[in-house]
């Protein structure tokens, strides 16, 4: 039978290339799985992965060949920017995309053929500033690059933390990439906040927070989604202690058995972890778009989408979820946790979850 | 409002000194062939992944660290040198006598070659530097805080600038350098290999830049295989600013440049820090056309 | 003086500490043939520089006409009319001569750059008599034979000329050589004189500098010898051939063979040279 | 082999081909159909560097500005304001060649390395002000997503392969305003400027409006391949106007050829149309590319494909 | 000068047969003339007759295609310019050439790479006393002097490395009448010296007073050699190169 071509549009170079090639492995994992149980409805599934340095650009032009390379579903990408300057592109071709990227704008434009694998950045910025709250933080400068995700992020927390009545003393953006910001963080050092909120990426989260300790800053790092990733342990090196991470758990702190037996498979064929949480969502984006199709038997568009949609309940590798009208993921518990000196993570909010 | 004064002035001084080192590689090869070495940057990043080879493999063996540290310095210098060495056995010496834009090319598919061979050795991914490389040591004074690696980044700086300055400047080698510089053919003419002034030029200056790329390595732990571009702009603009081909202006715009992106992320708009880097350097250009030290050589018409 | 084609008052011009030129005046009539001379570094060029926009004087006044072109833009000097060839020779190299000599006829050019663009019909009738009007050109100056030739193949000479060419062509009002006969043999620079004189009986004024006297003397109506920069004297070739402060600086005493053979331990004329005056 | 290339320079030959290109919809397939547009596109972008770089040797290394000015007005335009695309087209050209003439003016003056290294800075600086949402319009580090397709006399140009046949005559237009400067006053002029500025001063020559007014074309043009790019892409962002496409437009004119159009088309196809034909070697692209350029440089000095030697010879 | 090592027989320099091209150009074609040690050879020729393409293959500036130059009997032909200038020979190229950036004092300092700096030291005292302007200016860069200044600059350097063998070309171009002497009465002093001299000059007259012999080189080829007597008198060379006397009885040098 022809082979069915699913696409992964993912960083596979670029900043966040450990990120990208996580997805595009989970994706090769779950396919040979699958091919090896005699493919999705008879026909073998076929990988095309294209390399979208995380830049909008370069996603474009990927959405363009992954089209003409007639796949049926793509699965990325890893940032909110790639994946909103793709998703036009496949809706107008009638190709399923499903990302971990938060940004809400990602479901706001009613593409039919877009598919979210993570809980978005409304979501997330409340926890966030509930958080601040619970934890009696009271001054708080907020840090973000220009990214649409992480800038979309950084003003949802700032506006929900000014709800709390918490004090936002300056918001400052940053170049990701750029490396040196001990500029930046001398000038919001001189305003004493009691935490300094980073919304951006782990490559740039780790070494904040390594350069707030040179500098000698009291402050408490707290990160967004994007920070876990087990770089940033690395890169913020001695200073990772104590960081906080918000997202929903960590791949390690799943307890379900399904994920732990991905887990050990994932570790058994290409020798390492998931550098984070975001292979397991794109996986299990994946796995219910497999899912569906051979519930209903087919991988017309027509038939798929719709029921794509009706999606309930999933038994995902994270949790189980839906998929609503629109396409958003929903029900997905945040946790805040610590980075503790090893770089493993102590879930410390909510109280329900902590970790004993 | 002082401490944070000193404090930026920290801040910008580390990163001066490491443009104005890598800057020191791009004046060397622009004073003699006039080449904007645009594989320069690599040169210096491919220096700080030897270095991390050097960092990572010692790191079991008990030797004390700082004496690794200084053995990953050495290796890095020595194994960028030959690297730039053959760099210009391959890629510029064929082009000497050709369209000066030639060899610019001939530089940047260089660069691409050093900046994907470097991917394609140690993958796409960031790497990250062992930290506890060095004693966590620091002081404060008047409010700002300094560590070692900063000390060791200013001081390594300044005193291999000095050197270089004065073997340019008040050696016999070094004034055939510069003659070569200006007229290869004349230079012959006077008994100077050009050929091996050149080759030195290629040595001295990488092995330079991969004591500065190895200083970025070690300052900010993480190192990209991209990155090259990023740190040789900055120090390319530096070498521009101080009046390229110039050697105390390469140190000076170094210093200058690390000054102002401090000042000017601190207390102008750390988003718009590099636009206002470029705006200075352009601003510069058009008031003084040869940069701060450059001496402007009217052309006799 | 009011017929004076060009007019320099008291121009100078310093390069740091050096007065390159100074406090120089002369002037070049219509259809004259004046002569520039003067020590090496004397600022003979410098002054051309000046008269022709690539420098702007620090001091004094050009008049071209009775109008004051002081520190005028080249191009805007070379639109009132003044041309130059260069000491060393700035030849558009890689491409014909009939292209280099185009380039004169510069501001004799109508189409419209959009005119170009778009090749309409009047643009490529025009660039069709242009191209004529310089093999003219090329066949007077007996250029023709090689006007399709690239000028980097042809020898120093014919460079020259090919120089002296693409600045006639312009319709030059007043013409500047500088050093047109340097690098000639007696031959060439006999041919040289000749052409000289043809363009000033067309009523073009040259002003021309030259170290060769078999050319300036032969040419010249007038004469301007300067000396660190500051005119030392003026006047006929003939007035000036016998002035002593020009044989002084410039012109050196005619030695006969004996002198010249003369062992002399340190040349008497470099000293005074170097000694300054 | 002389006598093959004699043959491609000769325009009909040129026309013959570009005749054919018309039929790659109908030969082969979609994948086929999207490369060749983007080789329309950045042929436009490539010739337009050339009149800049190759014709009036000016080393402009930031020319990705002036193709991301003309794609962000048709971006915003279409998007924010809803214009139709074909109505943007007049003012991406435009602005962009403003924007070209007014940054150019007071740097022509600049010798040509430190030329360099301001349109560097240029570069930088516009990728900044995308990057930082300037006036909330260009929608900050990730652009605009969702730009429309043109509509010609009501009917939607919707197709890949419709917008192929626009981007293609567009190509073709482009093609013979370059060949028609070359042959006119306005060329011969750039290059007595690039030879010898000072030489062609003291003809009458306002060397400096002449740059400028290079800069301002080549920027125009720059700014129609963008507004082109936008819509080809449906998406706009800094990414694709960065700095380092500037060098790859600088390096596909002296890989090409300089003033050559047959070598910088030919740059172009090597440097943006093997890349999407080949990316299963993705990985081993750019460096395989970076040994190219070397070897290109060090056995053709010149280009590939150089101008022809003393073009204006034959009148 | 005149050591015995050197045997009576060995020519100083001799080139035999030299063909060399610029690309499709071909520049000399078989050309062949000797230097004997103390001698002043000159090298007449129209411009672009290859007077300084010869010059730039003895001093190993240029490759040959085919041919020899041989240099007090070693083969020298496809040896470095830098190593030519320690075997003794010194070449003042046309153009002056002289390290614009650099000072005068560098400019010197360099003509004297090769020797050790006490000897160079010696032979800068002569040259200063040889050229005094040059003393006068030696902190200035040498871009800024004057085009005499300059030659007067090229030819001291020449002789910082003490030369056996000194090859002028055109020394005289673009001079001052006056300068043009002082540069002619500098060569005799240097000849006085016992130096060798291959000198290129477009000033015929001049030269060939100063020469020993001369060779005529004609598009590539050499058409004349013999004493510089015999071609001062010579009616070809009178026609051509020595114009002067016959064309212009007004010229400036029959003047009183
Ligand atoms: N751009 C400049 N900067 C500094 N000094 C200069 C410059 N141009 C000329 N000079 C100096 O001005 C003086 C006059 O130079 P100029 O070239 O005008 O002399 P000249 O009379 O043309 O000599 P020559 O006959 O040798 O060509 C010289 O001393 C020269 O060194
Ligand atoms: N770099 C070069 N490239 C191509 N051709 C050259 C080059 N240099 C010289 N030629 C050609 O070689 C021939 C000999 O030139 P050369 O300079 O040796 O002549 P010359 O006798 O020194 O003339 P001049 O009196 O003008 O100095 C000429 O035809 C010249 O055009
Ligand atoms: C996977 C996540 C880190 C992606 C990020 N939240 C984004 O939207 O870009
Ligand atoms: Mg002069
Ligand atoms: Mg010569």
């Amino acid at each position: 039978a022809s082979p069915i071509k699913i696409g992964v549009q993912a960083p596979i170079t670029g900043q966040y290339a450990n990120e990208g090639q996580g997805i595009a492995d989970a994706v090769k994992l779950l396919v040979k799985q699958t091919n090896a149980k005699g493919g999705l409805l008879g026909h073998p599934l076929e990988v095309k992965v294209c390399d979208d340095q995380g830049e909008a650009a370069a996603a474009a032009i990927c959405a363009r060949q992954l089209v003409n390379d007639g796949v049926l579903a793509v699965i990325g990408s890893y940032t909110s920017g790639a994946a909103l300057a793709a998703e036009p592109i496949y809706a107008r071709a009638n190709v399923i995309q499903t990302s971990d990227g938060t940004s809400d704008e990602l479901t706001q434009r009613n593409y039919k053929t877009f598919f979210r694998n993570a809980p978005p950045n409304s979501a997330e910025a409340l926890f966030t500033a509930g958080y601040f709250k619970a934890m009696g933080d009271k001054r708080i400068a907020v840090v973000t690059d220009h990214s649409s995700f992480a800038t979309g992020l950084a003003d949802a927390v700032v506006a929900d933390a000014k709800k709390d009545g918490i004090d936002v003393l300056d918001k400052a953006y940053i170049n990701a990439g750029s490396q040196n910001y001990t500029p930046v963080l001398t000038k919001l050092n001189a305003l004493h906040p009691q935490v300094v909120y980073f919304s951006g990426y782990y490559t740039d989260g780790g070494l904040i927070k390594a350069q707030m300790a040179q500098l000698g800053m009291k402050a408490k790092f707290v990160g967004g989604d994007a920070n876990q990733n087990v770089a940033f342990a690395k890169i913020a090196g001695n200073a990772a202690a104590g960081a906080v991470i918000i997202n929903v758990p960590a791949p390690q702190d799943l307890p379900y058995p399904a994920a732990k037996e991905f887990l050990t498979q994932f570790k058994a064929a290409y020798g390492h972890e998931p550098p984070s949480i975001f292979t397991l969502t794109n996986a299990d984006g994946f796995r219910a778009i497999l899912d569906t199709a051979e519930k209903i038997k087919s991988v017309e568009p027509a038939k798929l989408i719709p029921a794509l949609h009706a999606l309930k309940n999933f038994e995902g590798l994270t949790g189980t979820f839906s998929w609503n009208a629109v396409g958003e993921r929903t029900g997905s518990p945040y946790v805040a946790f610590e980075v503790m000196s090893n770089g493993g993570y102590k879930i410390t909010y909510p109280p329900e979850a902590v970790t004993k | 409002m002082l401490g944070i004064v000193l404090q930026q002035l920290v801040n910008g001084l580390t990163v001066g000194g490491i443009y104005a080192l890598i800057a020191l590689g791009y004046t060397m090869v622009y004073g003699v062939l006039r080449l904007i070495n645009f594989a320069h940057g690599d040169l210096c990043i491919f220096g700080a992944y030897i270095g991390l080879v050097a960092l990572g493999s010692g790191a079991g063996s008990g030797q004390s660290h700082l004496l690794l540290v200084g053995a990953a310095f050495i290796l890095a210098a020595v194994v960028v040198a030959a690297a730039g060495l053959a760099l210009e056995f391959t890629a510029y010496r064929p082009l000497r006598k050709a369209d000066r834009l030639s060899a610019v090319v001939s530089a940047l598919g260089a660069s691409l070659f050093i900046e994907n061979g470097i991917m394609l050795l140690w993958g796409p991914q960031l790497k990250v530097f062992p930290s506890n490389l060095l004693p966590a040591m620091h002081w404060t004074f008047g409010g700002a805080r300094i560590d070692l690696v900063q000390v060791l980044i200013m001081l390594g700086s300044a005193v291999l600038m000095a050197v270089l300055y004065w073997f340019v400047h008040h050696t016999r080698y070094g004034t055939a350098m510069r003659a070569a510089a200006s007229d290869q053919d004349a230079a012959r003419l006077m008994g100077i290999n050009v050929n091996r002034v050149i080759s030195s030029v290629f040595i001295i200056g990488p092995a330079i830049g991969a004591v500065g790329g190895l200083f970025i390595g070690l300052y900010y732990r993480q190192v990209y295989f991209t990155m090259g571009w990023t740190y040789g702009l900055n120090a390319f603009i530096a070498a521009i600013i101080g009046g390229i081909g110039n050697i105390p202006g390469a140190m000076l715009g170094g210093v200058l440049l690390g000054l102002f992106n401090a000042f000017a992320a601190g207390f102008l708009s750390s988003s718009w820090q590099e636009a206002i880097t470029f705006a200075l350097l352009i601003g510069i250009l058009l008031v003084r056309p040869s940069g701060l030290l450059g001496e402007r050589v009217a052309e006799k018409v | 003086m009011s017929d004076a084609l060009l007019r320099l008052d008291g121009v100078g011009i310093r390069f740091g500490g050096l007065q390159a030129v100074g406090d120089l005046s002369f002037s070049v009539r219509q259809g004259q043939v004046v002569g520039l001379i003067g020590p090496n570094g004397a600022g003979k060029t410098t002054a051309f520089n000046l008269i022709t926009g690539v420098y702007r004087p620090s001091e004094g006044r050009i008049e071209l006409d009775g109008r004051d072109i002081t520190g005028w833009a080249p191009h805007r000097i070379a639109r009132a009319g003044i041309f130059r060839t260069f000491q060393t020779i700035r030849l558009f190299y890689g491409q014909t001569v009939l292209v280099n000599v185009l380039a004169g006829l510069h501001l004799q050019t109508r189409q419209h750059w959009w005119q170009g663009l778009l090749g309409t019909p009047f643009q490529r009738r025009e660039e069709v008599e242009l191209r004529a009007k310089v093999r003219e050109l090329l066949a007077r100056l007996e250029l023709d034979t090689v006007a399709d030739e690239d000028v980097a193949s042809l020898p120093y000479g014919l460079q020259r000329r090919v120089e002296l060419a693409r600045a006639l062509i312009a319709k030059p009002r007043l013409l500047i050589l500088d050093e047109p006969a340097a690098g000639l043999n007696d031959q060439e620079s006999a041919a040289l004189n000749r052409t000289i004189l043809a363009v000033r009986d067309q009523g073009i004024s040259v002003l021309l500098v030259e170290h060769d006297m078999n050319v300036v003397m032969n040419v010249t109506d007038n004469i301007v010898c300067i000396n660190f920069g500051r005119k030392i004297a003026e006047g006929t070739p003939e007035h000036i051939r016998n002035h002593p402060q020009v044989i002084e600086a410039y012109l050196g005493k005619d030695d006969d063979e004996d002198d010249v053979q003369a062992p002399v331990s340190r040349p008497a004329h470099l000293a005074a040279g170097g000694g300054g005056a | 082999m002389k006598r093959i290339l004699a043959l491609l320079r000769n325009p009909w030959v040129g026309a013959a081909i570009w005749v054919l290109g018309l039929a790659v919809p109908f030969g082969l397939d979609q994948t086929w159909v999207f490369i060749a547009s983007l080789f329309a596109v950045y042929a436009i972008v490539a010739l337009s560097q050339d009149i800049v770089l190759g014709r009036a040797g000016m080393f402009d290394m930031g020319h990705a500005v002036y193709f991301g000015v003309g794609a962000y007005v048709t971006a915003v335009l279409n998007t924010q304001f809803n214009w139709p695309i074909l109505a943007t087209w007049p003012l991406a050209v435009l602005l962009a060649a403003f924007v070209g003439a007014l940054l150019a003016a007071p740097i022509v003056k600049l010798r040509g390395d430190y030329l360099l290294v301001a349109t560097i800075g240029f570069n930088a600086i516009f990728i900044l002000a995308l990057d930082n949402n300037v006036a909330h319009l260009t929608g900050g580090a990730d652009g605009i997503f969702g730009i429309g397709v043109p509509s010609l006399f009501g009917w939607q140009l919707a197709s890949q392969n419709a917008q192929f046949w626009l981007d293609w005559l567009a190509f073709a237009a482009v093609l013979l305003l370059v060949r028609n400067l070359d042959r006119s006053h306005l060329g011969r002029t750039l290059f007595y400027i690039k030879h010898d500025q000072l030489a062609a001063t003291t003809m009458g020559v306002d060397a400096r409006a002449y740059r400028v007014l290079a800069y301002a074309l080549g920027a125009g043009l720059a700014g129609f391949g963008g507004t082109l790019f936008a819509t080809l892409m449906a998406a706009v962002s800094p990414g694709a106007f960065v700095f380092t496409e500037s060098v790859t437009l600088f390096a596909i004119v002296l890989v090409g050829g300089q003033g050559s159009i047959p070598g910088v088309l030919l740059g172009t196809v090597l440097m943006f149309v093997v890349p999407q034909a080949f990316r299963s070697f993705a990985q081993y692209r750019y460096f395989v590319f970076g040994i190219a350029m070397v070897v290109v440089m060090v056995l053709r000095p010149q280009g590939i494909w150089p101008r022809a030697q003393r073009q204006e010879a034959k009148e | 000068m005149s050591d015995g090592s050197v045997g009576h027989s060995m020519r100083l320099l001799e080139v035999e047969n030299l063909d060399v091209r610029y690309g499709q150009i071909q520049a000399l074609k078989g050309v062949s003339l000797r230097v004997e040690e103390g001698e002043i050879v000159t090298l007449l020729g129209a411009n672009g007759a290859g007077k300084t393409t010869l010059m730039r293959t003895i001093s190993g500036l240029l490759r040959p295609r085919a041919g020899h130059v041989r240099f007090r009997g070693e083969d020298i032909t496809r040896v470095g310019a830098d190593r030519i200038v320690r075997l003794g020979i010194s070449h003042a190229p046309e153009g002056r050439r002289v390290f614009p950036t650099l000072t005068v004092a560098e400019n010197l300092m360099l003509g004297g790479y090769t020797r050790a700096p006490a000897e160079a030291a010696q032979s800068l005292k002569q040259v200063l006393l040889m050229f005094p302007r040059l003393e006068e200016r030696s902190r200035q860069l040498a871009g800024t002097l004057s085009g005499g200044e300059q030659q007067m600059l090229a030819i001291g350097r020449a002789l910082m490395a003490k030369p056996r063998l000194l090859l002028l070309d055109e020394p005289s171009l673009g001079l001052a009448p006056i300068i043009v002497r002082d540069i002619f009465r500098a060569l005799r002093q240097i000849r006085q010296q016992g130096m060798t001299l291959l000198l290129v000059e477009q000033n015929a007259r001049m030269a060939l007073k100063l020469a020993d012999r001369g060779y005529v080189l004609e598009t590539g080829h050499i058409a004349l050699q013999a004493s510089a007597r015999e071609l001062l008198e010579s009616p070809e060379v009178q026609a051509t190169y020595l114009g002067r006397e016959t064309s212009s009885a007004d010229g400036a040098r029959q003047q009183p």
